[in-house]
C-alpha cells in the first residue's frame, strides 16, 4: 500500500508525468488486455477489400480484406514488447559500459569510451541495415541489431554522470570507509543515478520504437507476425498510397507517435524533477504583475 | 590538437570498423548469399558462370584465398572505388550509381537539415526566453508529438494529404522528367526546388523538434548562469543578452548534439527518399534492399556510414572555433 | 571633481524593502523591512550567514530578482547628480526610485549609476568572449558615440586600472588566475564611472592573500574615482577591517548597524556580539570560544518574536512575543548605532546591558556546554 | 573546564608519548597524460618531501593556500592516493597493503558535508557501514544501539529524531555531525580533518571545532586539521606546519609560528589574514610584502618554490631547496634567510628566543 502512494504521488508530482504516464498506461493496457477480446486471427483473408471504415471494420480493410483495427491491437502488443524489451536490453548494455568506464578509468575506460565514441559516430539505421540484411528475419534478429547500435548514447551518458560523482566526496568517505568497489558502484553511485537510468531508458524506448519500426518498413520484419511497423510496410508496398487507403497506413505511423508522446512527456517530466532550473515556478503568474522584477 | 587527433583517431576506427563489418558478415552470415544473387541474376538472362564465379568471390565462397588476402583485395578495391557490379542496373558500377544519386540527396539532406537545426534553435532560444508563455506551451505541445515521429510515415502523411489529395505540391521525382531537363537552367533549378518541398519539410518536421528541446533546456540552464545576470546587470540590450551571452553558450552542447544527432537524420533521409521516389542513395539503398541487390546495398550504407563520419569532423572543428576553451586545449 | 565630503549626501536610500519568494509551500519571507541610506563615497558593509537576505538584498536593490523571488513592498530611492563627464541616465537631479524605472530608464541606469561585482567571476564572465570584449560591450551599449578605438583605449585603461596588463584584452576568462578574473570583473564594474558599485562576496572564492590584495585594490579605487561600495560578505573580519557603515543581517532583517568601530569594540545585539567573536584571534590570550549555540533559522520557519531568540544567551520572555525594531542603543547619543533588541527598549528592561554584560552571558553559556 | 590551549602548547621538548602515525619524505606527483608516447613525462608535482607525526591527543595544524598541497597529505595519510615516495608508520610499523586494517584506525573528515554524505542514504544507513565492516555490530539491533551512543557524542540528542533523516533533512552543522559520528564509528587513534568548517556558517564553525577538540581530549585522539585560516589553526591546534606549492616551510608550536614567523610566506599569509584588531590598533589595512598566486605544479619553480614572490629572494633560493633549520622550541624553517650565516636575518627578531 506504502509502496502505491509512493508511486501514485511521484506520478502526480508533476503534471506532464501525469499525461505521460496516462499514456503510456493506456498502450500497455491494450497491449496486455487488447488481444483477450479478440477471437480473430489478424492476417485472415476476408472478401471485404479496401472498405474504408465502418460499424463492421472500425478503421476499414486493407487490400487482403484483412481487419486494421484488429490488426492495430494486436500489433501493439508485438510493438510495444519488442520495444521495451530491447530498451531493457539496451540499458543494460549502457549502464554496465557507462559505469565501468567510468568508474574504472585507466585502460578500461580508455577501451571502452573508445568502442562508445565509434558507435556514436557510426549512424545507426544504415549500421543496422548491413548487419541485418544477412539474416534470418525475425523481431529477435531486429530486436539485437538495434540493441547493439544503439547503446551508445546512454553509455555515454552515464559514463560522464559516474565520472563526476565519482570525484564526490561521499563515494571517497565511503571508500575510506573501507568499502568495497563493487558496493561503491551498486550502493553509493548508481542508487544516485536513477533518474538519469530511468530517463535514458525512455528515451531508448523512443529510439528502439522508431528504429524496429524504420527496419519493419523497409521489410526486414517477420511477415508472419502483426505489429506496427510491419502494418506500413504492407501498407506501403501495397499501393495503399494510391489505393487512397489512409486508414491503413495512418493508424499505426499515430500509434507509434503518440506512444512516443507519452513517454516524451515522461521524460521530460523526470528531467524537471531531477533539474528544478528546468521547472515552472510556481510564481510565476504573480510575478507578471510585479512591477519591480526586471 | 590533442582533442582533435583524438577525434581523428576515432573516425578512422569507425570507418575501419563499418567497412570490416561489412567484409565479415557475408561470409559468415549463414546461407550464400552469391547464390541468391545468382538466381535473381538469372531470372533477368544475364547469368553465366562466369558471372557466378564473379560473385563467389566478392562473397567470398569457393575461393582458395585465405581470408587475409581476400580482406586485402576487398581494401584495395575499395580504395579505388570498386564497389562491384549493381544487379539492378546490370551492368552498371555500384560507384556509378551512387555517383549519379548521391548529388540529390546531398543537397536535400543539407539544406533539410540546416534549415532545422536553425530554425529550431532559434525556436528554442524563444521559447526559453518567454518561458511559461502561450508560444512556449504551444511549441512545447507540438515538441512533444513531433519528437517521436516516424520519418517513413510522416512522409507518407504528407505524400498522401498534401500531394495526392490536395495535389499542391509533386510527390515523386527530384524535378519534372517529362518537361524539363538537367542543366543549369531557372526551369530545372525551379522544378528541382518544387519538388523538394515536401520531402524537405518532412524532414524538417520530423528533426526540429530535436533542436528545440536541445536548444531550450540548455538555454534555460544557461540563462541561470551569472553571466548572463551580469549581462543584464550591466544594461545590455535584451537582444545582446540574449544572443551574445546566453544563446552563444546554450548553442555549446546543441552543437554536440548536432554530430551525435546526424546519423539518426541521415537513416531519416534514406527512408524519407523511399516514399517520394526522390532518387538519392536512399532510393537506390532501397531498390538494394528489395532485390536483394548486396553489392549496391552495402555501397550505399558504407558511404553513408563515411559521410557521416566526415560530417562529425566538420562538426568538430566547427565546435573548436567556438568554444575558446577547447581551442586552447588545442594549442597546448 | 569630487566637490562633496563623503558620508553626508545620500545617495541611495532603501526604505522598508521586503522580498518575498514564492515557494510550493507558501511565501518565505527573504527580506524583511529593510531601510538604509547609503552616502556619496561612502563604503557600506553588510554582513550575515547564509539564509540572512543579504544577497537577495542586493538584487532587490538592482532590480535583478529572479523568479520565484519578487519585490513585496519598499522603495529604492536613488539621488542623481548632474555629471559632466558622461551622458546620464536621467538630465535632473531629482531622486527617482528605482522600483518604478520602466525597463528603458532601468537599461540606462544600470551601469551608469549602478554596477556590480559577482561573488564567482569564473561564472560571471561570459566564457566565450574575451575579456576586452566583455568591457568595450557595455561602452558599446552605453556610449554609442564612441569609436572603437576609442572603447579599445577605454578598455585598456581599466585593465591597467586594475593591475592587469594590456595584452590581456584578448584573454578568455579561462585562461586568467582566479584573482586575475576578479580584477578584471571590478574593471567592467568601473567602465562607466557608476556611482554605486554593490559588491556581492567578491573575495569569497579567493586565496588570504589574492583576497587581501583586492580588497586593497578597491579601497584605492575608491580613493581614486569616489565611487560608492555595498559590500556584502559573510566575513565579517573582513567588514571590520574596511568598511565605514556595517549592518549585519539575520533572518531577512537588519539587527543591528553602526560604525566599523562601535561594532567591533561595542557591538550591542547578542547576534552581533557572537558574530565578531565566532573568529579566532590571531592576537591575545588564546581563550575558548563558543561562537553561537544553535543554527540560523530555516526561513520557512522563522521563530516568532526575535528571530534569534532561540539561541540568544540573553533572551527574555518579550523576545518570543515581540518582533524588535531598530532603534538607537543610547538615546540621544551622537553616534548611529541601531541594534533591534528589546535590550535596548525601555518598555522591556530598565537599563540597557554595556557589550561586557553580553560577554559574560556568553561566557557563562560556554562554561554550561563545557561541563556538558 | 577542560579546555586550556594554553597548557597544551609545550615546546617540542615535552611530548612525552611516542607518535602515533608518522609520515617521512612524502612525496606526491600526478602524472599528466601524454599525447605523444615519446615526449617528455610531466606530473602535478603536488607535495614534495613531507614528514610528519601525529601524537595521541594533540592537534597538528596544515596551513596553506589552494594547491599548497594539504589536502593531497590527508589523502596520503588515509591511504587514499599512495605516495610516490616516502614512508608511512602507525605506531612504529609501517603501513602494509593491508589498507582495511590501516582504516580501523585512520579516519577522514571531509570539507563539504553537502556531498561527503550520500543524499540517498539516512543517517542509520552512514553510521551503520563502518559498525558492520569492522565488525563493531553484529546485528541491526545492535548497530541502532550504537549508532544512538555515537549522534550522542557529537551532541546530537536525542539521536532517536535524527537516526532515520536524510542529509537534506539535516542542516549544514548536523551534516558535519554526521559525517564526525561516521569517522568515529570505525574507533579510529587518528582524525584527518580536512577544513571542517570552512563550508559552514560563520556562527557555528566554533561548535564544531571545540566538539573536535573535546573527542581529543576525551579519546586521545590524534588530529589532523587541514585550514587555510591560520588563527582557527591557532585556536585549533598544538602544532602548526606551513606548506606552500607542495613545500613544507615552516612548523612548530602554534603560537610560536603564528607570533615569530620566520619564512617570508608564514609572514606574508599572517599579513593577510583578516585581523580586526588592527582596527583598534590604527590605520585600516596594512601593505603586503608580496603580491601573486601559488605558481603552476607542473612546471614549479626550481629551489624553493616562493622565490618568484619573495620580497628577500636570493640567487641561491632558486638553486635548492633550502634545508631544515631548527630556531629552538620545536621551532623550524625552510629558508636561507636562517642558519648556516647563507642569509641574513629577516623580518626583524631573526634570532630565537632561547
Amino acid at each position: 500500500m506504502r509502496v502505491l502512494r509512493g508511486f501514485w504521488s511521484l506520478v502526480t508530482l508533476n503534471g506532464k508525468v501525469m499525461v505521460g504516464s496516462g499514456i503510456v498506461g493506456f498502450f500497455v493496457l491494450v497491449a496486455i488486455l487488447g488481444p483477450l477480446f479478440i477471437h480473430q486471427n489478424p492476417l485472415k483473408f476476408t472478401s471485404a477489400l479496401l472498405e474504408p471504415p465502418s460499424a463492421a471494420h472500425w478503421l476499414g480493410t486493407n487490400q487482403g480484406g484483412q481487419d486494421v483495427f484488429i490488426q492495430l491491437v494486436v500489433g501493439t502488443r508485438t510493438s510495444i514488447f519488442w520495444a521495451f524489451l530491447t530498451g531493457v536490453l539496451v540499458v543494460i548494455i549502457s549502464v554496465t559500459v557507462g559505469l565501468l568506464s567510468g568508474y574504472l578509468g585507466g585502460i578500461v575506460d580508455d577501451i571502452l569510451s573508445l568502442i562508445t565514441n565509434v558507435f556514436l559516430v557510426v549512424p545507426a539505421l544504415p549500421l543496422a541495415i548491413l548487419a541485418v540484411e544477412y539474416f534470418a528475419r525475425t523481431e529477435l534478429t531486429i530486436a539485437l541489431i538495434v540493441a547493439f547500435t544503439n547503446w551508445a548514447w546512454g553509455a555515454r551518458v552515464l559514463r560522464a554522470q559516474t565520472l563526476s560523482m565519482r570525484n564526490r566526496e561521499f563515494v571517497t568517505a565511503a571508500r575510506s570507509g573501507g568499502e568495497r568497489t563493487w558496493r561503491l558502484i551498486f550502493f553509493e553511485i548508481l542508487p544516485n543515478q536513477l533518474s538519469i537510468v530511468a530517463a535514458s531508458f525512455i528515451t531508448t524506448t523512443i529510439q528502439v520504437l522508431l528504429a524496429v519500426a524504420g527496419l519493419e518498413f523497409l521489410g526486414f520484419g517477420d511477415s508472419a507476425t502483426v505489429s506496427w511497423g510491419n502494418m506500413l510496410f504492407g501498407a506501403y508496398n501495397d499501393s495503399a498510397l494510391l489505393l487512397g487507403a489512409w486508414w491503413w497506413f495512418a493508424p499505426p505511423g499515430l500509434c507509434i507517435a503518440l506512444l512516443g508522446s507519452g513517454l516524451a512527456l515522461l521524460n521530460f517530466g523526470i528531467d524537471e524533477i531531477a533539474d528544478p532550473r528546468l521547472r515552472r515556478e510556481p510564481g510565476l503568474k504573480v510575478l507578471k504583475k510585479q512591477k519591480a522584477v526586471a | 590538437m590533442r582533442h582533435l587527433i583524438r577525434r581523428l583517431s576515432i573516425y578512422l576506427l569507425a570507418i575501419w570498423a563499418a567497412i570490416t563489418l561489412n567484409f565479415f558478415l557475408p561470409r559468415f552470415a549463414p546461407g550464400n548469399p552469391a547464390e541468391v544473387v545468382f538466381y535473381r541474376l538469372a531470372q533477368h538472362g544475364e547469368a553465366s558462370p562466369a558471372t557466378l564465379n564473379a560473385l563467389e568471390a566478392e562473397f567470398g565462397i569457393n575461393t582458395t584465398d585465405s581470408l587475409w588476402v581476400q580482406y586485402l583485395k576487398y581494401l584495395n578495391n575499395l580504395i579505388h572505388g570498386q564497389l562491384g557490379v549493381s544487379i539492378t542496373y546490370f551492368p552498371n558500377n555500384v560507384s556509378d550509381v551512387i555517383g549519379q544519386n548521391l548529388p540529390w540527396t546531398l543537397v536535400l539532406l543539407s539544406v533539410s537539415v540546416l534549415i532545422s537545426f536553425l530554425l529550431g534553435s532559434l525556436i528554442g532560444v524563444f521559447m526559453a526566453w518567454k518561458r511559461g508563455s502561450a508560444f512556449d506551451t504551444i511549441f512545447s505541445s507540438l515538441m512533444t508529438f513531433f519528437y517521436s515521429i516516424l520519418y517513413p510515415w510522416l512522409a507518407l502523411m504528407a505524400v498522401y494529404f498534401l500531394g495526392y489529395s490536395l495535389g499542391w505540391f509533386p510527390f515523386s521525382d527530384a524535378y519534372d522528367v517529362g518537361t524539363v531537363v538537367p542543366g543549369w537552367s531557372i526551369d530545372f533549378i525551379l522544378s528541382a526546388a518544387y519538388h523538394a518541398i515536401l520531402p524537405a519539410l518532412t524532414i524538417v518536421v520530423s528533426t526540429i523538434a530535436g533542436w528545440m528541446l536541445t536548444m531550450r533546456n540548455s538555454m534555460i540552464t544557461t540563462l541561470s548562469e551569472d553571466y548572463v545576470l551580469m549581462a543584464k546587470a550591466k544594461g545590455l540590450t535584451s537582444r545582446r543578452v540574449m544572443f551574445a551571452y546566453a544563446a552563444r553558450n546554450a548553442i555549446l552542447p546543441s552543437v554536440t548534439g548536432f554530430a551525435i544527432a546526424l546519423g539518426s537524420v541521415v537513416g531519416g533521409q534514406l527512408l524519407v527518399e523511399i516514399i517520394f521516389s526522390y532518387p538519392g542513395i536512399g532510393y537506390a539503398l532501397y531498390q538494394g534492399i528489395t532485390n536483394q541487390d548486396y553489392a549496391l546495398a552495402d555501397g550505399v550504407l558504407l558511404l553513408v556510414i563515411l559521410a557521416t563520419v566526415f560530417m562529425n569532423l566538420i562538426v568538430d572543428l566547427l565546435y573548436t572555433v567556438l568554444d575558446p576553451r577547447v581551442r586552447q586545449e588545442r594549442s597546448a | 571633481m569630487m566637490e562633496n565630503n563623503p558620508g553626508t549626501q545620500p545617495l541611495l536610500e532603501v526604505q522598508n524593502l521586503s522580498v518575498d519568494y514564492a515557494a510550493s509551500n507558501g511565501i518565505v519571507h527573504a527580506v524583511t523591512d529593510v531601510s538604509f541610506t547609503l552616502h556619496r563615497g561612502e563604503v557600506l558593509g553588510l554582513a550575515g550567514e547564509s539564509g540572512s537576505g543579504k544577497s537577495t538584498l542586493a538584487f532587490a536593490i538592482s532590480r535583478l530578482l529572479r523568479p520565484p523571488a519578487l519585490i513585496a513592498s519598499g522603495k529604492v530611492i536613488y539621488h542623481p547628480r548632474l555629471r559632466a563627464d558622461q551622458q546620464q541616465f536621467e538630465q535632473s537631479t531629482l531622486p527617482v526610485n528605482v522600483l518604478d524605472l520602466t525597463s528603458e530608464e532601468l537599461r540606462s541606469f544600470r551601469w551608469n549609476e549602478l554596477a556590480i561585482v559577482f561573488q564567482s567571476a569564473m561564472n560571471a564572465l561570459n566564457p566565450v568572449m574575451t575579456i576586452g570584449a566583455q568591457i568595450m560591450d557595455v561602452l558599446k551599449t552605453h556610449r554609442p558615440g564612441m569609436s572603437g578605438e576609442a572603447r579599445k583605449q577605454r578598455a585598456i585603461e581599466l585593465l591597467r586600472l586594475v593591475g592587469i596588463a594590456s595584452d590581456r584584452l584578448k584573454s578568455y576568462p579561462h585562461e586568467l588566475s582566479g584573482g586575475m578574473r576578479q580584477r578584471a570583473t571590478i574593471a567592467i564594474a568601473l567602465a562607466l564611472n557608476a556611482e554605486i558599485i554593490i559588491m556581492d562576496e567578491p573575495t569569497t572564492a579567493l586565496d588570504v592573500v589574492v583576497q587581501r590584495e583586492i580588497l586593497t585594490e578597491i579601497l584605492h579605487l575608491r580613493e581614486q574615482l569616489h565611487f560608492s561600495v555595498i559590500f556584502i560578505t559573510h566575513d565579517l573580519s573582513l567588514l571590520i577591517e574596511m568598511a565605514d557603515l556595517i549592518a549585519i543581517m539575520y533572518a531577512g532583517r537588519i539587527v543591528e548597524r553602526g560604525t566599523q568601530r562601535d561594532l567591533y569594540l561595542r557591538p550591542r545585539h547578542p547576534y552581533s556580539y557572537g558574530l565578531i567573536h565566532s573568529f579566532p584571534t590571531l592576537h591575545g590570550p588564546r581563550r575558548r570560544a563558543l561562537g553561537i549555540p544553535g543554527s540560523p533559522p530555516d526561513l520557512r520557519a522563522v521563530p516568532l518574536g526575535c528571530a534569534f531568540h532561540p539561541r540568544c544567551p540573553l533572551a527574555f520572555g518579550a523576545c518570543t512575543t515581540h518582533l524588535p525594531a531598530l532603534r538607537p542603543v543610547t538615546a540621544g547619543s551622537e553616534s548611529e548605532q541601531q541594534a533591534a533588541c528589546h535590550l535596548y527598549d525601555v518598555r522591556f528592561t530598565s537599563e540597557a546591558p554595556t557589550t561586557q554584560t553580553i560577554a559574560a552571558q556568553y561566557a557563562a553559556l560556554a562554561e554550561g556546554s563545557g561541563t556538558r | 573546564m577542560s579546555f586550556s590551549p594554553q597548557e597544551a602548547t609545550t615546546s617540542g621538548s615535552e611530548i612525552a608519548s611516542e607518535p602515533i602515525l608518522e609520515a617521512q619524505h612524502l612525496q606526491k606527483q600526478f602524472p599528466l597524460r601524454r599525447l605523444n608516447p615519446f615526449g617528455p613525462k610531466r606530473a602535478v608535482r603536488a607535495v614534495e618531501d613531507t614528514s610528519l607525526a601525529l601524537y595521541p591527543g594533540r592537534a597538528m595544524a596544515l596551513v596553506g593556500e589552494s594547491g599548497s598541497g594539504k589536502t593531497t597529505i590527508a589523502r596520503m595519510l588515509a591511504r587514499l592516493y599512495t605516495p610516490t615516495t616516502g614512508t608511512l608508520s602507525f605506531q612504529g610499523q609501517p603501513v602494509g597493503a593491508n589498507l582495511r586494517a590501516y582504516r580501523r584506525n585512520i579516519q577522514l573528515i571531509f570539507q563539504d558535508p553537502f556531498s561527503s554524505l550520500n543524499p540517498v542514504h539516512d543517517v542509520w544507513y552512514h553510521l551503520s557501514r563502518p559498525l558492520k565492516l569492522y565488525k563493531h555490530a553484529r546485528n541491526n539491533v545492535e548497530v541502532t544501539k550504537q549508532a544512538l551512543a555515537l549522534l550522542e557524542r557529537v551532541s546530537m540528542t536525542p539521536g532517536e529524531q535524527f537516526l532515520h533523516k536524510y542529509p537534506h533533512q539535516l542542516s549544514g552543522g548536523q551534516r558535519q555531525r554526521v559525517a564526525i559520528a561516521r569517522a568515529l564509528a570505525v574507533q579510529p587513534r587518528v582524525l584527518l580533518a580536512d577544513e571542517p568548517v570552512s563550508m559552514l556558517d560563520v556562527s557555528i564553525r566554533l561548535d564544531i571545532l571545540n566538539l573536535l577538540l573535546r573527542l581529543k581530549e576525551e579519546e586521545q585522539l590524534a588530529l589532523l586539521y587541514i585550514t587555510h585560516d591560520i588563527a582557527s589553526a591557532r585556536y585549533f591546534a598544538e602544532d602548526t606546519l606551513v606548506l606552500y606549492a607542495g613545500q613544507m616551510v615552516e612548523g612548530g608550536p602554534s603560537e610560536e609560528v603564528i607570533q615569530h614567523p620566520k619564512h617570508p610566506y608564514t609572514q606574508l599569509l599572517l599579513s593577510a589574514a583578516p585581523d580586526p584588531d588592527r582596527l583598534v590598533a590604527g590605520k585600516g589595512l596594512a601593505p603586503l610584502p608580496a603580491r601573486g598566486e601559488i605558481p603552476s605544479l607542473v612546471t614549479p619553480p626550481s629551489g624553493c618554490r616562493f622565490h618568484p614572490r619573495c620580497p628577500s629572494a636570493m640567487p641561491v633560493c632558486k638553486e635548492h631547496f633550502p634545508p631544515r633549520t631548527d630556531l629552538g622550541a620545536g621551532h623550524w624553517t625552510h629558508c636561507f634567510l636562517y642558519g648556516d650565516g647563507s642569509g641574513t636575518a629577516f623580518g626583524g627578531n631573526g634570532t630565537t628566543k632561547e
